[in-house]
């Protein structure tokens, strides 16, 4: 099975460490996938605020472009960050359940002489490591297990919500199996979809950072090593801002926030280096029981 | 004409189901398009294709036929009879000059009042897309061939039964 | 005292029903001795002008066959109208249309376009097609044709008809039982078809042989199977419309292993022949699948020539719907 | 044409409905336009055509002959057809000279524009005209009701419609799918408002039910279809599912279940408390029996050959039941020390517990118990036959054979050729996995039970195949596999090689011989691993393994070779002997292999391993052992009657029966399948018995054998929330100590068997221990019942099929499932309930009391992405738990509530009694509930999050405990019932009612009923209400006798119809038959229930229908479209 791959902006920006995770950690597992070509914004933020139509415009000329690429039946469009991972597959559903959004992209892609044949299943990586290349076989392939490491999976809220499509809204849990696969414990935690302040973190950070602030406080007590995401905006959310809710609650909040994907890469036996965890403000703590992969 | 044009639908209901449930349209107000006046069968089984020509060439736009869901007809399997004869009948249409969209074959249970509220509206909708559906009248039969159909149906010409 | 005068007309037919009184054989004598043939162009060189003169209701009975296609055959339709006592639609196309009548699936102009231009056959470079006049040379005589009409109409259509004689052509038993019934003022009310009001499978010689629980699970055209000669054609597959057609032919047809076409046309309770064959068909379609039973309709390559091949200008909707047309009648 | 009244004279009559109609309708235009109608002599309107004033002006008109037919335009015909249709009647005109227009649900109610509405009613009214017009006068046709009544579901709907019903002298058939009658109500502790005792309202009338002689009460049933029986009653057919209890003769007593080893979830407490497998809802129940469980043949039981009750046995060790054990294990086993051994037990390969954490060690169970009572003697015969069975070989085939050979009764003698009994198991396995003594005992309880074994006595020699056939009745030919099979490779009758059958043999009869320092052993089966582990015993100092593929398509079992490996054995995968070097002198002195790699997989499905060309290498060595399998010795038999046999070198038979092509001679075990296991070897035996005792009692010998041998079961099971605990090691002697032939492993003790059997996850349920049929003195207990299918005929049916609960794990926020301490209320119902799992006491789950309480209503009700009905009870039995649960553990009860819903008499009260008893209420939906403290208090306390939208805060309410008053549903399989009943389903999955007011308990189907919560949620009080209607409308019925049919039937018109049958396959009634005299179809007018199928497709018009011709028809189109 090839994959395609939609990187957006913030993989190439503030969150490389997610795109050179996910792209190493597959590549460890013998999955091949091509990144698409010519992609466009996935219309997330702004203007999906703004003017929906634009937004749902934007992602379906990445999808065309999917199908052009890809030539298969279904093509697979993977993406990572979950703001391109929502958009695009907000546009699918949009495409599919309403006639009037349907002939208006239709039209916008024609005037870009591109047609639109509906066909792309956006997935996010989670989704295609649990269900289509399966715990089992990733546990089979597992090199450094992350022996004693206790994991915090953060969710977040756009890959579950408004679509369940692979996981539970409430509940989640692929991420748990994964890191159970990969030998670490999990937390169990009731914050795995509780928001991490989204933009409010530069909009409202009187509101943003104490939102941040309670799942770091809660990962802690409920003893986690380090906090998992799948998601560029909360990483960058709950790393960042630290200091701040340290200072602004009098309490040392020091927890290492990384890429599901970079624990996956270290587990795998990839480089820290190739994983991009060089990258990160708060250190990894070395993995126990197994030797630290060497950088 | 098209201005003050409204489109003409004969609707054909079973009793069980659709008939009920346009009842209960209205038992729950719910006001949908005038358009359509509504026969009343005792099952989409007793639909004749007939009726649905009769009704095109005595200047219906469209006619929408309403039975109970497969699997629930009152009468077992009336409905899927019904479906069987509209199959043919559309194709026959189609090659008429007659958009298929003009007749409509719904399933519509006694409990769903607010489908025949939808399904009015879209149909109204449908053909006034459409526009007006131009068959020329038949030529005038005579009067001897009118009575002859009359005869045939054991009445008078003066109308009523004899 | 002299005998009764009778005429015979042909309008849009193919020639078939002058045939059928060709096939009285010797019985044409017995009528011949018991009438006086007045007019009968196909055989006798009569004129128009003859009719003319005839006086009003001369003729004791005139036998029409063929549809009305024509402004000549109005002409005549109605001429004859007026000088018979007894105007007999003779045949199904001046019964129901008849195949002539599948012609209203278009109109005039496609017709033109089709027969003296697209056709394969046709070489005809300057694209000439018939006109009404044709001024000729110098002289400056004005050549006329009649007019071509968009629409074909059955007899009754144009003017009142007394009774029908059904068929394609109308069997040589039911000329005969006609002929007698009118010699011997034996007469049904006026309107009726003179042939019996029951469906063919009454006189089938198949009928023993069919189910009583007929479920079609394919239909099948007769050059797709070696049909068996004595099983009733329905239960074989085969779209026989024999239980949607008037009976009196004798099922010559389904004799000679072929399907019936429907020539005889409905019973009197019937509207349109074309939709209650087709609801007949249709409900012993054995399949409750969407999907299923539009596949086994395709079957049925044609329908309109299958279930309206000889009564399209007699069915309710008579001709095919044109775009832009203005609603209304017009011939 | 049927006899009429003249030319029409039609009266219109236009109703104003109050403004219903006259709102949007324009009344006077209507009637103006009604004047101008064809044949319309009269046109009137009123303000309610239905009052008696208004049916007079009908009346009026009719009498002085002014109107001969008759029009009204008013509401729908369902609505008010009948009455006009009297009124006609009273006007003395036949009633069917009538036809209604509904300007009213079709027009006004539904129509913005009134110009629009006014024209709409017009062309309706046109069409009515023109249709009446053609109306003929008709007979109502009488249809006697059968006086039977079927009610279905046993809650207290059902109940009390039954016990109506009954009272009122008529027969009832109770059916109900439980166990017992009481439905959810005998659930309930207390009633609201009035707080008494449920159980006490409920039980006397149960009791009555089962008392009452109009009463057939059918438990523990379901209705499988209900079809016309004519054309007003139903044929219905029940199936009484299997109790495996007698009913008529079961005392109750209870017995049973105290002896019953199977412990499960009760349903009746919730999941709360338990119940055994052969149980009894609840103390109270009607009928007050037992009923056994069984979900069928647990997976362990289908999956071995010879069907050994595994989960029988196990569950009987879990509670210590030992000897009741070993009775169960030789029920179907007579070799069980040996199986407990070396069986290869499929049964364990199919333990459901496998697909958790890992399967139970069944075989090392069954050892335990055999190890328990070494001196275990079998079952001994019951009846003595004359007949004597020749069986040819002694291995577990032939063994097994004789056993069921002898407990049949007859007199099998074996004939062995080796010195020993037992065949491979004697020669081809070690003693260190079985020991000697234990085969030697095994065979001597054979001997003891009477089958004669004659050892060195090889058939062929000592006695010929023929004699054995002229001698004996029948016989069974079991000589095994035993002819090794060859490498074919150069030096391969070196000395120092040895086939490894031949070597275990030498070893078995003369003992431990020396091989030297090196052995190879070639081949990856059982036997090879035998032989490794055997050349180490034999002193050996390097013992390698030397397979073609790898381990993972190693045949032997994966636990002999970790065992082997442990004790120092090598494997070399991937590799093929080609040539084995050496000399006469020497002996072999090496092998030369060749490395091979997996190819495509071959016929075995596995992967054909290929020679890599030019890999050769060789291993030095003192000896090798060949062990690739062996194949049967048939040539030792001499002359063989002309048994045909396979290119394989096998026996040829029937795979049913097992007879060979020479009748009355059977053959099976390995000399037919080749080498393998010991359990199929002794299924071959079992088979090959019950073919001869067939056969000698000629009898047919293949029927009903279908389900011997192996199968899988048809059932899964639901493993959620299943504790892990992985499989208890068996003890065995330390390595060190593997150098002898002293057994490996030394079994189980007590209290490992019992840890490692209450692992098991009983599957069937009931587990077949058969020990409460030993205990029922009233001897009710019956294996062997089967369903029952029973047709009753009745003229009317009550559905009281109740309802079902939202289940709150669809609601994950709330936390059901995943917060131990999150309760459905039914569960605190159950707590509340001195009967219940708690007797009384309402506890947390670790036995505390809880100091608060939060109770979140509208949970799964309210919610579009749920359900979005109220369900109406939820807020009234809220405010009965808060008051318990306050009453019982001085708890602060929360109630979170979107709004209080306490209509009904007495309700409200109860609400305020509750504000003053303290209870706290909190308007607003509850966002989650979750064990996320942020504050000291909120530690180890649930969590409700919710606004409370009167001061417009997020509020944090810690609580012990969260009650989620979960909503009411349809029934699971509602949509399946109302199909089975032909009645209809209403929005929220409820069953339909006829009219939501005027015919509450009536459905869309004649004589079928509906009541209680199956017609949409409910409280008691409403549900009795509504019984009480039903019962009515059945009495009603059958006190009238009969019904009037609409005379809407089809009809043929013979001078017309040519009989081509078209009609007759359309009618689903069957109504249609043909006429062959006339040549014509005929109508059944008893059988048509007027649907027209036939009609509209008559190609000849023939067939036409009553108030629905054709022509009236075509007039309504007309009608409708001449005026728009």
């Amino acid at each position: 099975m090839k994959y395609l791959y939609y990187p957006g902006c913030s993989l190439k920006g503030t969150s490389r460490g997610y795109e050179e995770s996910v792209l190493a950690a597959f590549e460890a597992l013998g999955v091949a996938v091509d990144e698409l070509e010519d992609w466009n914004c996935c219309g997330a933020t702004a203007y999906m605020a703004v003017d929906e139509m634009k937004a749902f415009a934007l992602a379906a000329r990445n999808l065309a472009l999917a199908e052009l690429q890809d030539g298969s039946e279904h093509p697979t469009l993977i993406a990572p960050c979950s703001g391109c991972y929502l958009v695009l597959s907000k546009t699918q559903h949009y495409l599919q359940e309403y006639s009037e959004v349907s002939r208006m992209i239709d039209g916008a892609l024609q005037a870009a002489r591109l047609r639109y044949a509906r066909t792309v299943h956006v997935r996010h990586p989670l989704d295609i490591l649990i269900n289509e290349i399966g715990v089992q076989e990733i546990a089979r392939k597992v090199r450094q297990p992350l022996q004693g490491l206790k994991v915090a999976s953060y969710y977040g809220c756009q890959i579950v919500r408004p679509y369940a499509a692979f996981d539970d809204q409430v509940n989640p849990k692929t991420m748990d199996n994964l890191m159970q696969a990969l030998g670490a414990e999990t937390v169990d935690w009731p914050l795995k979809t509780r928001c991490c302040g989204g933009s409010l973190m530069g909009t409202l950070p009187e509101v943003g950072v104490p939102l941040s602030y309670i799942l770091l406080k809660e990962a802690l007590k409920r003893g986690a090593d380090v906090v998992a995401t799948a998601c560029p905006l909360c990483q960058f959310n709950l790393e960042c801002y630290q200091d701040k809710m340290s200072h602004q609650f009098k309490e040392r909040i020091e927890i290492p926030v990384v890429y599901f994907t970079q624990l996956l890469g270290l587990a795998l036996g990839v480089s820290e280096r190739r994983l991009g965890m060089h990258r990160l403000l708060v250190p990894m703590p070395t993995v126990r029981g197994g030797t630290r992969p060497h950088a | 004409m098209s201005e003050q044009w409204e489109p003409r639908i004969v609707a054909f209901f079973c009793t069980w189901c659709t008939y009920t449930a346009a009842d209960l349209a209205g038992i729950s107000r719910m006001t949908y398009a005038p358009n359509a006046r509504i026969v009343r069968l005792m099952c989409s089984g007793r639909m004749d294709p007939q009726f649905v020509l009769k009704a095109f060439a005595d200047g219906a736009d469209g006619v929408l036929i309403g039975g109970c869901h497969p699997g629930d007809c009152h009468y077992q399997a009336g409905n899927y009879k019904a479906l069987r004869r509209y199959t043919l009948l559309k194709r026959v249409l189609t090659e008429m000059g007659i958009e298929p969209e003009r007749v409509r074959l719904e399933w519509i249970s006694a409990s769903e009042g607010d489908r025949v509220q939808k399904v009015m509206n879209e149909m109204v909708e449908q053909i006034r897309k459409l526009g007006p559906l131009h068959l020329e009248k038949a030529p005038r039969r005579t009067a001897a061939a009118q009575e002859r159909e009359r005869e045939a149906v054991g009445v008078s010409s003066q109308g009523g039964a004899r | 005292m002299s005998k009764p005068k009778v005429g015979f007309y042909w309008c849009a037919s193919c020639g078939g029903c002058e045939e059928a009184v060709v096939d009285l054989a010797e019985d044409v004598l017995k009528v011949v001795e018991a009438v006086d043939i007045v007019f009968w162009p196909v055989a006798l060189d009569f004129k128009r002008a003859d009719v003319e003169a005839m006086k009003d209701g001369e003729l004791a009975a005139c036998f029409v066959n063929g549809a009305i296609r024509t402004s000549e055959q109005e002409e005549m339709a109605e001429l004859l109208r007026e000088k018979s006592q007894l105007l007999i639609a003779f045949g199904s196309c001046s019964h129901l249309g008849g195949i002539p009548g599948l012609a209203n699936l278009w109109d005039r102009q496609a017709i033109f376009e089709y027969v003296y231009k697209e056709a394969p056959s046709v070489t005809n470079p300057d694209g000439v097609v018939p006109q009404e006049q044709t001024k000729l040379g110098s002289n400056g005589y004005v050549l006329t044709l009649p007019a071509f009409r968009d629409t074909v109409r059955a007899l009754d259509q144009v003017v009142e008809v007394d009774y029908y004689l059904p068929g394609c052509p109308p069997p040589v038993k039911l000329i005969v039982n006609a002929v007698m019934a009118i010699l011997e003022n034996k007469l049904p009310p006026k309107g009726t078809v003179l042939a019996p009001d029951k469906a063919l499978c009454e006189e089938c010689p198949r009928k023993p042989t069919k189910p009583d629980k007929l479920a079609l699970k394919e239909l099948k055209r007769p050059h797709q199977i070696l049909i068996d000669s004595e099983k009733c054609l329905l239960a074989q597959g085969l779209v026989c419309l024999g239980p949607a057609t008037r009976s009196g032919c004798g099922a010559p047809c389904v004799s000679a292993n072929m399907p019936c076409t429907g020539c005889l046309g409905p019973t009197s309770r019937v509207k349109d022949y074309g939709a209650k064959a087709l609801s007949a068909i249709a409900s012993l379609i054995d399949s409750e699948d969407e999907q299923e039973i539009a596949a086994l309709m395709e079957h049925i390559v044609d329908p309109v020539g299958t279930f309206y091949r000889y009564s399209l200008p007699a069915s309710l909707l008579h001709r095919r719907v044109r775009r832009g047309a203005t609603g209304g009648a017009q011939a | 044409m049927p006899e009429t009244n003249g030319a029409p004279k039609i009266g219109v009559y236009v109703c104003h409905c109050g403004v219903n109609i006259a709102a949007k309708v324009n009344i006077p235009e209507v009637v103006e336009f009604a004047r101008t109608l064809p044949f319309v002599t009269v046109a009137r309107d009123y303000k309610f055509m239905c009052s008696d004033p208004g049916q007079e002006l009908i009346q009026q008109d009719l009498r002085e002959g002014r109107v001969n037919r008759v029009v009204v335009a008013s509401c729908s015909p369902l609505m008010h057809e009948a009455t006009f249709r009297r009124a006609t009647a009273e006007g003395g005109q036949n009633p069917f000279f009538f036809h209604m227009a509904n300007i009213r649900e079709h027009v006004s109610w539904v129509t913005a524009d009134e110009h629009k509405a006014t024209e709409k009613a017009k062309a309706l009214i046109a069409a009515a005209v023109r249709r009446v017009a053609f109306h003929e006068p008709l007979e109502k046709k009488r249809v006697p009701v059968h006086p039977h009544v079927l009610i279905v579901g046993g809650g207290i709907a059902g109940i009390e419609a039954a016990l109506k019903i009954a009272e009122a002298g008529k027969k009832v058939y109770l059916v109900e799918r439980e166990p017992t009658i009481g439905g959810h109500m005998a659930q309930f502790d207390k009633c609201f408002p009035t707080l008494d005792c449920a159980a006490c309202i409920l039980t006397p009338k149960m009791t009555q039910v089962r008392a009452h002689p109009n009463i057939k009460l059918l438990t523990y049933s379901e209705v499988e279809s209900v079809e016309p029986y004519d054309l007003r009653n139903f044929k219905v057919t029940i199936r009484r599912k299997a109790r495996y209890v007698n009913e008529d003769v079961c005392t109750g007593c209870g017995l049973c279940a105290d002896v019953c080893p199977v412990t499960v979830p009760s349903e009746f407490d919730e999941g709360l408390g338990t119940r055994k497998a052969i149980y009894r809802p609840f103390p109270q129940a009607v009928p007050n029996v037992f009923t056994i469980s069984r979900r069928g043949t647990p997976p362990c039981q289908a999956a071995c050959s010879i069907h050994q009750n595994a989960q029988g046995y196990i569950t009987l060790i879990a509670h210590g039941k030992f000897k009741e054990a070993l009775d169960v294990i030789l029920r179907d086993n007579p070799l069980p020390s040996i199986c407990g051994r070396i069986c290869t037990h499929p049964c364990t390969v199919n333990c459901t517990r496998g697909t958790v954490d890992e399967p139970l060690n069944i075989p090392g169970l069954k050892r335990f118990i055999t190890d328990l009572f070494p001196d275990y003697k079998l079952p001994t015969p019951t009846k003595e036959r004359p007949e004597k069975i020749a069986i040819v070989g002694s291995g577990p085939a032939g063994l097994m054979c004789a056993y069921e050979l002898r407990q049949r009764g007859y007199k099998p003698v074996i004939f062995e050729a080796q010195p020993v009994a037992g065949g491979m198991l004697s020669v081809g396995i070690p003693s260190f996995r079985l020991p000697r003594d234990v085969i030697t005992k095994e065979i001597n309880r054979l001997k003891e039970i009477g089958i004669e074994i004659k050892t060195n006595t090889p058939v062929g020699k000592a006695i010929t195949l023929e004699q054995l056939r002229q001698q004996y009745a029948a016989v069974f030919i079991a000589i095994g596999a035993h002819v090794e099979r060859k490498l074919k490779v150069p030096g391969e009758d070196l000395p120092g090689v040895f086939g490894g059958i031949e070597f275990l043999r030498r070893v078995n009869l003369e003992g431990p011989f020396n091989l030297g320092e090196r052995v190879l052993v070639i081949g990856g089966g059982n036997s090879a691993v035998d032989a490794a582990r055997t050349a180490l015993r034999c002193g050996a100092k390097e013992v390698t393994m030397v397979y073609r593929r790898t381990r993972a398509e190693m045949p032997a079992d994966p636990k002999e070779i970790e065992a082997a490996e442990e004790e120092g054995v090598k494997m070399l995968f991937l590799a093929a002997p080609k040539t084995i070097l050496g000399n006469k002198e020497t002996g072999v002195t090496a092998l030369e292999c060749l490395k091979m790699k997996l190819g495509a997989p071959d016929a075995s499905g596995r992967p054909a391993p290929e020679p890599i060309p030019g890999s050769e290498f060789v291993l030095s060595c003192d000896a090798i052992i060949v062990t690739i399998g062996q194949v049967p010795d048939i040539a030792s038999l001499g002359e063989r009657l002309g048994l045909e046999t396979t290119t394989w070198g096998t026996f040829k038979v029937d795979d049913v029966t097992l007879e060979t092509n020479v009748p009355g001679v059977f053959a099976g075990g390995d000399c037919v399948t080749g080498p393998d296991v010991v359990v199929n070897a002794m299924y071959a035996g079992k088979k090959a018995a019950i073919s001869i005792d067939r056969y000698l009692n000629k009898l047919d010998m293949r029927a009903g054998r279908e389900r011997e041998g192996p199968y899988r079961t048809e059932y899964t099971i639901d493993t959620s929330g299943t504790p892990l605990q992985k499989q208890i090691p068996m003890p065995a002697i330390e390595l060190a100590r593997r150098r002898t032939f002293e057994e490996v492993h030394t079994g189980y003790t007590k209290e490992l068997a019992i840890a490692e059997a209450k692992r098991c996850l009983d599957c069937g349920i009931c587990c077949d221990c058969r020990l409460c049929a030993t205990v029922c003195e009233a001897k009710a207990i019956n294996y062997e019942m089967k369903d029952e299918i029973q047709e009753i005929v009745v003229g009317s049916i009550i559905l009281a099929t109740g309802f079902k609960l939202f289940d709150a794990r669809r609601i994950p926020r709330y936390g059901y499932g995943k917060y131990p301490n999150v309760y459905t209320a039914l569960e605190v119902e159950r707590m509340t309930n001195s009967a219940g799992p708690t007797g009384g006491e309402i506890r947390l789950r670790d036995g505390r009391k809880p100091k608060a309480v939060g109770i979140i209503h509208c949970v799964g009700s309210r919610d579009r992405n749920y359900n979005s009905y109220c369900s109406r009870v939820c807020c009234l039995y809220s405010l009965k738990l808060a008051h318990l649960i306050k009453e019982r553990t001085g708890a602060e009860v929360y109630n979170f509530y979107i709004d209080m819903r306490v209509p009904g008499k007495a309700y409200e009260e109860f609400y305020d009694r509750m504000l003053e008893e303290g209870i706290h209420f909190i308007r607003g939906r509850v966002a989650e509930v979750t064990d996320h403290a942020m504050t000291p208090d909120e530690e180890g306390k649930l969590v409700i999050r919710a606004e409370d939208t009167l001061i417009g805060v997020i509020r944090r309410i810690p609580v012990d405990m969260v009650v989620l008053a979960v909503g009411l549903e349809p029934q699971a399989d509602a949509d399946e019932v109302r199909r089975k009943f032909y009645i209809s389903c209403g929005s929220g999955g409820f069953f339909l009612e006829r009219h939501p007011k005027l015919a509450p308990v009536q459905t869309f189907a004649d004589g079928i009923f509906i009541a209680g919560a199956c017609q949409g949620p409910k409280d008691i009080q409403d549900t009795v209400a509504q019984a009480g209607a039903a019962a009515a409308e059945v009495l009603s019925l059958i006190d009238r006798g009969f019904v009037e049919l609409e005379p809407n039937t089809a009809f043929i018109q013979e001078e017309l119809c040519s009989g081509c049958k078209t009609c007759i396959p359309l009618c689903p009634f069957s109504a249609i038959s043909f006429n062959s005299d006339k040549g014509v179809a005929a109508i059944n007018e008893a059988l048509c229930k007027g649907c027209g199928t036939c009609v509209a497709a008559c190609p000849s018009g023939a067939a036409q229908q009553h108030l629905f011709t054709d022509e009236q028809i075509y007039q309504e189109i007309e009608g409708v479209l001449s005026y728009v």
